[in-house]
């Protein structure tokens, strides 16, 4: 078992999977790279080169280099999908989903209920988001709370390369529509992951750490940040417990609504704009089934609600920081 | 093109099924019967009826809105059509999609679409998938004027071309997206050429005229299957009905649809042409017109028989597994 | 002051508006209807007839049929919008938000800010949402909490027809893009509606009723129906207070929070998909800033995770209904 | 096509300004001083040039997130630009757009953008406000090859063509969307025939020649003010860096870029081309090379020196009023 980044992570998960299942395709911008150029073929392996590789072993039969028709070849992974294939369908930045958003809304998460239950649709749509890299306002949105909100989507959040392996894996064995969220500022993290290919659950939530003080609900990227702040808070001695839900749908609320009741002080930290996110989603969960064992009102730490901004002074402002959590833990647990 | 006298009675039968498919749905819609928006395919039967024709069981298709006749085309049960369009339990869909949403992926039908240019995407991915898997599969994209003005309809046209998929994209013009008229909506107002544009090769052909249909149809398939990649057929016709049930049509010339029905009906005209011909004889006909009526009003009666679906299935097939 | 519909409140606002500021235009698909066609223009007046007699009155010059190319028109309204006009653009169902999503959530959102608050988009996108019809899974959805969600969009729900027209009127003077919610299921409501123009506040919410043991925040359709549910309890001897939030951004906070400290127990009512829509909203709001007072858990009335279904006897059950919210009423005040 | 001294000396002066800006650009962003994703128009000078000289003040531009030409061509200020893309104070979005969303409507420029295809609904809606108000006013959509394969481009000239708006469409075919080459992804490889599918008039001209690029955008520009509806470039050339700062460009064949700097430069053309025939003298173009360099200079060194935007800045300029 060897350090691999974020990257390596889900370029193993993808190849392995690819040599698994011959209807495993991917397909995307760029994915490969160089079509129809004289130069270096899988000159990118996409923007990030997460999928850098595949081509020379798997060939354009397998990986599919797009024009820029999003509507057109997510809404082909869809149709592949109901026959037959298991695409991995890259949406490059989760931001372009306005121009192709039907295909996956209402046609592939509809299909199963639409024509009852004798759809199945196993594809996957890996997609690029969050704030970090002075990207602004079109390429650094979250909206994930969107595909949360589509009945028949899943949505996947890993929130390190460990994660990311094992979901990735599970994702594309899943059977639904599965949209997979990659953090590009995580990309270069890096933690042990095995070589060989296993899964992680969707629908099962990540104990992080355990603490009896607070619970700390986060996603993606901000799990680290809350186990950073986590780490602090522990000198000043408060202890946190902290709970990674790895999906967003299907969300599990047992171990959210447990792992509340146990400290009775819940801090929510989601990087997606603030109204009708995961915070207010995961916040509701909670007032509506734990009222009783809530010793303190619930804390939301999330971005304010406008795009996001370019000036790196004012992106590291928008995003929430470890010490905003710390802030947010230490007002929960004061209060009396 | 050569049809056989087998060929020939289906193709009538299948035409004729779709009108009395769709005249009995418009009857039953008016008296209250059917929930929900209906839009009816009666007088642009030689589209789905010529093309369905020339694909098997490894083929697919893409449909719209207006989907009843694809349905029938592509060999869907009527009676779990109907069952479906009257919401109730033994629907293809079970109820739960109704007729903006039939479909059957065991017969290749990809289902009708409640979004005008939602289908095209979906056909070229079945064709992706035949191509991939090597099932010499050819999927035909249904769509109507409205929808070739859709960027996801423009979109899918180029990528079936740079893919080379086996994809038939078939424009139903019939004059009109709900109340505006097709000679306005396309820029152009060459739809051939605009196919061309995407480098895919297309005809026109006057879909009044099943035989025309057939043939160009024919040989778009033929050249398809012989990998020549995406083709493009412009089929012009008039749709009979509203562009839903309810509408009045006043945005047409008082007349306009008697006068189609009159002088261009695709029914009579087949009639004419193989008695007159002496390839069918009249009463081969009638006969197929009882059977049809028959078939039709068993399959009112056994959807009006039918139960509804059971609260239970609210919940149910959102998803394969959560 | 006359009975008036939902349609013919739309219909009055927008015809007075146009009397007004002649850069207010309309569009959308069979807005006016017959586009090129030998028989009757303004045959339609939009799919349901809210539009109806604009065109007479105003001309092709100011009434636009378009092609079905929403991302085209809708981004040519807001093209127009930084540029000098007021254009109405009906997006016909807010289902079909999928083909020109990005230039809502994307371009017109987010001019003001990616500009450096240079730019002014008064737009008003109007559009049908809601079940009801048997319109089934692509034509019955709600969706205005993925449009709350997104910074920049103002976000307008009108619960009957007098808030219909005074809503529109204060929608078309505002100067940031507006997303205004029409449910299909109320355009037949009728209630007196002065002839004159008049406005309505953006972010001020209304309360509809008031009453000491319990409150009840409901969104467009939902308010009739918590008004019936109170109805009913009142008998029961439970009084309730109803706010009817009227805009989901900007949201009255205030008036939500001291609604509900005034009562301590709260229902909200949501016709969207449960997962992050406006019941997580206005829960969490709720349980972060009214801890204190709150005395029973919260209780959410939505449909279910599933698509709208196409058969009655489905969707009748999918829909929040008057009994359910009188139930979810009875169990806060009941709550010891 | 008579352009005065004025005009030549005005065209070389944009062009040279955009290249030097966009050198100087490559060299800070190497430095690691300018944040967020840079993408150059470089090697592109001669259509925001010679499309917008054109132009006047009441017509509009929309651009893409290789926008930094076309604001250039549009008249924005420099030393704006240039603090934008350092994310600084006193820049022409005020630190929070970036190079991919430099905008100054005072101006009509509408924005660089994002999103691939973002612009041409906007210049569509620009034309039809001009139409309405009657100000005579075009509004140009440029974008490049991997745009005209998205729906909201095609949908856009479809609008135009339908609604006769006052629109040029400019495609900058510079051979690639980041890898991919647009030989590859625009089905067809014929672009003035898609257009014409559209009902939109056409014509494909060299980008290296500055004077081809002048002659088609006045005669387009001319056809459009005189009311014949939209019109459509083919421009090409080469994009001279990466895709955005960073992209080591391996998927183009070694010493392609530097075959087409060292035979087909736009300002080295142009250079011979004036000089050649006498219109301009060596010298007057060595004099504006110096001014440019000493303008760009300065606007880098004020950019440095300007302040970065103050907290209170995140959450202000979200809605008018709110
Ligand atoms: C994306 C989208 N836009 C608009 C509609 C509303 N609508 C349904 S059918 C229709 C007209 C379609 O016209 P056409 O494509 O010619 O098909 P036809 O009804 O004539 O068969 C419209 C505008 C829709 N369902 N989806
Ligand atoms: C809708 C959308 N899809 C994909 C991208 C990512 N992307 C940014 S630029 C680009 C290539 C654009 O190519 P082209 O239109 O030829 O413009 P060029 O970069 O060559 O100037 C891509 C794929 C995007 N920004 N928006
Ligand atoms: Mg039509
Ligand atoms: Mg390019």
């Amino acid at each position: 078992m060897a350090k691999k980044s974020f990257r390596q992570a889900l370029n193993e998960a993808m190849r392995q999977e690819m040599e698994r299942d011959a209807n495993v395709i991917v397909m995307g911008e760029d994915i490969a790279g160089g079509m129809g150029a004289k130069g270096e073929q899988d000159a990118w392996g996409d923007v990030l080169g997460a999928s850098k590789g595949l081509l020379p072993k798997f060939g354009r039969e397998r990986v599919y280099d797009t024009p820029i028709s999003e509507s057109a070849f997510i809404g082909a992974a869809a149709g592949a999908a109901i026959n037959g294939l298991r695409p991995i369908a890259q949406l490059m930045f989760v931001d372009f989903f306005g121009v192709c958003g039907d295909q996956i809304i209402n046609q592939m998460a509809k299909f199963r209920y639409m024509f009852g239950g004798k759809a199945t649709t196993p594809v996957v749509i890996r997609t690029l988001f969050g704030a970090g890299l002075r990207a602004a306002g079109q390429h650094s949105q979250c909206l994930y709370p969107i595909f949360t909100h589509i009945p028949g989507l899943k949505v996947v959040i890993p929130s390190s390369p460990y994660e990311a392996k094992g979901l990735m894996i599970q994702s594309i064995r899943d059977d639904d529509p599965v949209i997979f969220f990659e953090h590009k500022a995580m990309y270069d993290d890096e933690e042990d992951v095995p070589d060989e290919p296993y899964t992680l659950p969707l629908g099962k939530a990540r104990i992080v750490r355990e603490g009896a003080d607070a619970t700390i609900v986060a996603i993606g990227r901000m799990v680290k940040f809350s186990m950073q702040a986590a780490q602090e808070l522990e000198k000043a001695g408060i202890k946190c417990t902290v709970i990674d839900p790895r999906t967003t749908s299907p969300l599990d609320t047992d171990a959210i609504l447990s792992g509340t009741k146990k400290t009775g002080r819940l801090v929510v930290v989601d990087e997606a704009s603030p109204r009708c996110n995961m915070a207010t989603d995961i916040s509701a969960l909670v007032a509506q089934n734990a009222f009783k064992e809530l010793r303190a009102p619930i804390k939301m730490v999330t971005p304010p609600h406008t795009p996001v901004p370019f000036a790196p002074e004012l992106e590291d402002i928008y995003v929430p920081s470890p010490a905003m959590i710390q802030a947010a833990v230490t007002e929960v647990v004061r209060y009396r | 093109m050569q049809l056989s006298r087998e060929d020939l009675l289906k193709a009538y039968k299948q035409m004729r099924t779709i009108r009395e498919f769709e005249e009995r749905v418009h009857k039953e819609f008016a008296t209250g019967k059917i929930p929900g928006f209906v839009h009816l395919y009666a007088g642009e039967e030689t589209s789905a009826v010529g093309i369905c024709m020339q694909l098997n069981g490894t083929d697919y298709i893409s449909s719209t809105h207006r989907g009843h006749g694809h349905c029938i085309g592509k060999g869907c049960d009527v009676e779990g059509m109907m069952k479906e369009i009257f919401g109730r339990e033994g629907g293809l869909c079970r109820g739960k999609g109704g007729s903006m949403h039939i479909a059957d992926l065991s017969k290749g039908m990809l289902g009708a679409n409640g979004i005008v240019g939602g289908g095209p995407p979906l056909a070229c991915g079945a064709a992706l998938a035949a191509k991939e898997r090597k099932t010499g599969g050819v999927a035909v994209a249904f769509f109507g004027d409205g929808a070739f003005n859709q960027g996801t309809t423009l979109e899918s046209m180029n990528l079936a071309s740079v893919y080379q998929l086996p994809v038939l994209f078939v424009l139903e013009d019939n004059g009109y997206a709900e109340t505006t008229s097709s000679e306005w909506s396309i820029g152009g107002h060459n739809p051939v050429l605009r196919a061309r544009g995407f480098g895919i090769h297309g005809e026109r052909v006057d879909g009044h005229d099943f035989f025309a249909v057939y043939r160009a149809a024919q040989e778009a398939v033929i050249r398809i299957r012989k990998g020549a990649g995406p083709q493009f057929i412009h089929v012009e016709f008039t749709r009979y009905y509203g562009h839903f049930e309810g509408d009045a049509m006043s945005y047409r010339p008082p007349g306009e649809v008697n006068e189609e029905r009159k002088f261009l009906d695709c029914l009579t005209f087949f009639r004419g042409r193989v008695t007159s011909a002496g390839l069918l004889e009249g009463s081969a006909l009638d006969k197929i017109d009882k059977e049809v009526e028959q078939q039709i009003d068993d399959a009112v009666t056994a959807a009006k028989k039918a139960s509804p679906p059971k609260a239970k299935d609210l919940v149910t097939d959102v998803y394969k597994s959560y």
